[in-house]
């Protein structure tokens, strides 16, 4: 009943799928029919459905057996929806390594953000606030692979000093606008390699 | 019912219906329909009626800015008058 | 701590009065985009605020959350349609991005 | 445990303060998603787990569950809202507007 | 004209407002609203349907006949979109681009040309084409999920906390409007498609009027759950409260095919090609 994208796919296995080196993938669209890809499809239901129970004892408060039973068939409902959303690629080894790494890195993320805000700040109630930004667009290229490294980082970029992700091409090169030179020349700098960091692309 | 939060909503209530018609532009006039929704969810809730602001909030904050934007999208974008 | 909520409501929506301004005369849509987006983030916390001062905080997180979600299908609506409607279509088409 | 409630609050507004002056003040859109996109995430943030904290004052399961809920706001958000500022750039981008630079008239 | 319009306004408005003055005082003890049916339903509700939400109990047990003709007329809505819009006649755009795979590569098939049908080396792209961005249908990916979970929150909480059938399936529907922002109307039409949409719409309604006539066909009112009781085997009240989540559940699914429905119309303008 349901058609995998191709394009829902991380880069990596894109890239497989280019170069012809097609291996588990099985061109993009495991086959529901395919005994192999239904344990690997059964990987990513089950994750999924875990997280959502999780998610559903934060939001429903009510232990009784009868919310917690409707509790299960509504987790099951959206993890047989939509478990190729969250997990598109059924490899999932390493996968709780690479949340702790990137739980370490948030900490790191929030120092960094209440900073910018507070030179964001100094600009916005400086009264000649015009002659202290110069506003610019910064162009370069990130070492990150994975797609989702490649979002952490643009959302950071935009969360922190004075600079906004324009656009991200997904071989990794960025277009970004700085509000100030101060905060432009610095890119890609820590950030980048506390992101590889994180998800284990040294 | 807080009657000071009350007033200070109902007149930006008043002011975003007042721009949405005002607005030339048709997408604009979508967007503050959006905030006009956005006012009208936080006065439901105001007032107590919780249901109601519920359903503000999906279908105006949601559906309905989207119909517009689909809606606009498939038109032209200005009014005649 | 009532009044100190209450007065944190109206400052709030005073703010929003403030980013009013965008929407209403914003050159361009573009920028009226910014203003409802950052009214939207604000009536979040008023949300809550509400909740806190009427003492039942319970019932106003789930609209504060159904909120928070669909705010942001809102904005990525509206600036999908320059994606597609004013797009350099024709240049993309071409390979030069 | 007020004064910490009231500290984290204000802050909060302070944030939102500057987000609201700095979309009046900035000279053209792209530096305006500046204060838009960070004071106003930073803002939400703050104000929330102030919040949170208050609604811990009577501990019991049901608030502490009510707290987390209100995090889960703030995560919400601070996965939307950078998507939603690069999505407004975007639009920008694709509806043709230059940059401001230095020197010019705002507009 | 626009002066004429004015005058018509303001001229309602004014008698609007001249109405209110008739109006009983803001909550009023002695008004006719609060005298007879407001205290019946604020005394009564708990012990006879086991509800906490007043207004979910008002809403889908004792004034259900609304309700349910509210969900018909969403529905309604829905098909009246559907027959306004859709176009069946198979009329192809000039261009059509696809995209090959493996390599990436673009070509545009002019009217008349040959198409690649069904292979599944090439896959369709919008005519007026926007690239890849990855941010939006990264963050897209990983929020459908929770969005999805708490659209199902809403309509199983409807008893205790403020939601129900109609919020969550608004909900639930947006989801699926994200999906097809964020990547495109087709992968949406793909996960939902229009048969199963048009099906789930009625369907919904169905549920809510198929539990009136079960009551009907067990011997009490139209729409009195507490016939239910014997189906379920449970007593009366909870039979009630049983009777309401189902309800809203019909209410939920017809709302959520009917918002997608009416979406997917309107976005493609009836070829359910290429959307937004």
């Amino acid at each position: 009943m349901w058609k995998r994208e191709s394009h829902l796919l991380d880069k990596k296995e894109q890239k497989n799928l280019r170069t012809g080196d097609l291996g588990n993938s099985n061109k993009g669209r495991p086959a529901i029919e395919n005994p192999q890809s239904r344990r690997l499809f059964f990987y990513p239901f089950f994750l999924t459905f875990i997280i959502m129970c999780g998610t559903w004892v934060v939001l429903s408060g009510k232990f009784d057996p009868f919310h917690l039973s409707l509790g299960l068939i509504s987790c099951g409902i959206v993890a047989y929806l939509s478990c190729d959303l969250l997990f598109p690629s059924p490899k999932i080894r390493g996968l709780l390594g690479q949340w702790a790494r990137f739980a370490r890195y948030i900490p790191w993320l929030m120092c960094e953000i209440i900073k910018a805000n507070l030179h964001v700040t100094y600009l916005v109630f400086h009264p000649r606030m015009m002659e202290l930004i110069d506003p610019k667009i910064v162009k370069f290229r990130s070492k990150l692979e994975s797609d989702l490294a490649l979002v952490t980082f643009a959302n950071s970029i935009t969360l922190t000093p004075g600079t906004i992700t324009v656009s991200v091409s997904i071989d990794g090169d960025f277009k970004v606008h700085a509000i100030d030179k101060a905060s432009g020349d610095p890119l890609p700098g820590a950030m980048e390699a506390n992101i590889a960091k994180a998800f284990g692309e040294v | 019912m807080i009657w000071q939060l009350d007033l200070a909503i109902l007149t930006l209530v008043v002011i975003a219906g007042i721009g949405a018609i005002t607005v030339k532009d048709l997408l604009g006039a979508a967007i503050l329909f959006g905030a006009y929704s956005f006012m009208m969810c936080l006065l439901w809730s105001i007032m107590g009626a919780v249901d109601v602001s519920f359903t503000e909030a999906t279908v105006g904050a949601g559906a309905s800015t989207v119909f517009f934007v689909a809606a606009v999208f498939r038109t032209t974008r200005r009014t005649k008058d | 701590m009532d009044n100190v909520f209450l007065y944190s409501g109206l400052y709030l929506a005073f703010l929003m009065l403030l980013s009013l301004y965008r929407p209403l005369f914003g050159p361009t849509v573009v920028d009226r985009m910014i203003g409802v987006n950052a009214i939207g983030s604000k009536t979040t916390v008023l949300l809550i605020l509400i909740g806190l001062i009427f003492h039942r905080v319970e019932m106003f997180v789930d609209i504060a959350l159904a909120y928070a979600m669909l705010n942001f299908l809102a904005v990525l609506a509206a600036s999908r349609y320059f994606q597609k409607r004013k797009g350099l279509y024709d240049e993309a088409l071409f390979g030069k991005d | 445990m007020d004064i910490i409630v009231c500290l984290l609050l204000f802050a909060g507004l302070f944030f939102f303060t500057g987000g609201a002056v700095g979309i009046l003040r900035f000279p053209d859109f792209y530096s305006r998603l500046h204060p838009a996109g960070k004071l106003d995430t930073l803002g939400l943030l703050l104000a929330l787990i102030g919040l949170a904290l208050f609604n811990l004052h009577h501990f019991s399961l049901g608030t502490l569950l009510t707290s987390l809920k209100i995090i889960l706001i703030a995560v919400f958000v601070f996965l939307a809202s950078p998507t939603a500022t690069h999505a407004i750039v975007d639009a920008g981008v694709r509806a043709g507007l230059a940059p401001w630079t230095k020197g010019e008239k705002r507009r | 004209m626009k002066i004429i319009g004015l005058i018509v306004a303001v001229l309602t408005g004014a008698l609007l407002i001249y109405g209110t003055v008739d109006f009983p005082g803001w909550a009023d003890p002695a008004s006719p609203a609060s005298t007879h049916l407001s205290p019946h339903f604020i005394e009564k509700t708990m012990e006879e349907t086991s509800v906490p939400n007043i207004v979910t109990a008002v809403l889908a047990d004792y004034r259900s006949y609304d309700t349910m003709f509210e969900t018909t007329v969403i529905f309604s809505g829905g098909v009246a979109c559907f027959i306004l819009l859709r176009i069946f006649r198979r009329k192809e755009p000039s261009d059509r681009l696809y995209r090959h795979v493996l390599t990436g590569a673009t070509i545009r098939v002019k009217e008349g040309g040959k198409i690649p049908l069904d292979s599944d080396d090439f896959e369709r792209i919008d005519t007026l084409w926007t690239p890849h961005d990855l941010i939006i249908k990264t963050v897209c990916r990983l929020l459908i999920p929770f969005i999805q979970l708490f659209g199902l929150y809403v309509i199983a909480h409807g008893h205790h906390s403020p939601g129900g059938g109609f919020q969550g399936g608004v909900i639930l529907g947006a989801s699926i409007m994200l999906l097809a922002i964020s990547q495109d109307l087709r992968t949406a039409v793909q996960r939902m498609r229009e048969k199963v949409d048009a099906l789930l719409s009625p369907t919904g309604v169905f549920i809510y009027a198929g539990t009136g006539a079960l009551c009907l066909l067990l011997g009490l009112n139209f729409m009195d759950y507490s016939a239910l009781a014997s189906v379920l085997y449970v007593d009366p009240v909870t039979a009630r409260s049983h009777g309401i989540l189902i309800v809203e559940i019909g209410v939920g699914i017809a709302v959520m095919a009917t918002i997608i429905w009416i979406y997917n119309n309107l976005s493609s303008a009836g070829k359910y090609d290429e959307g937004l």
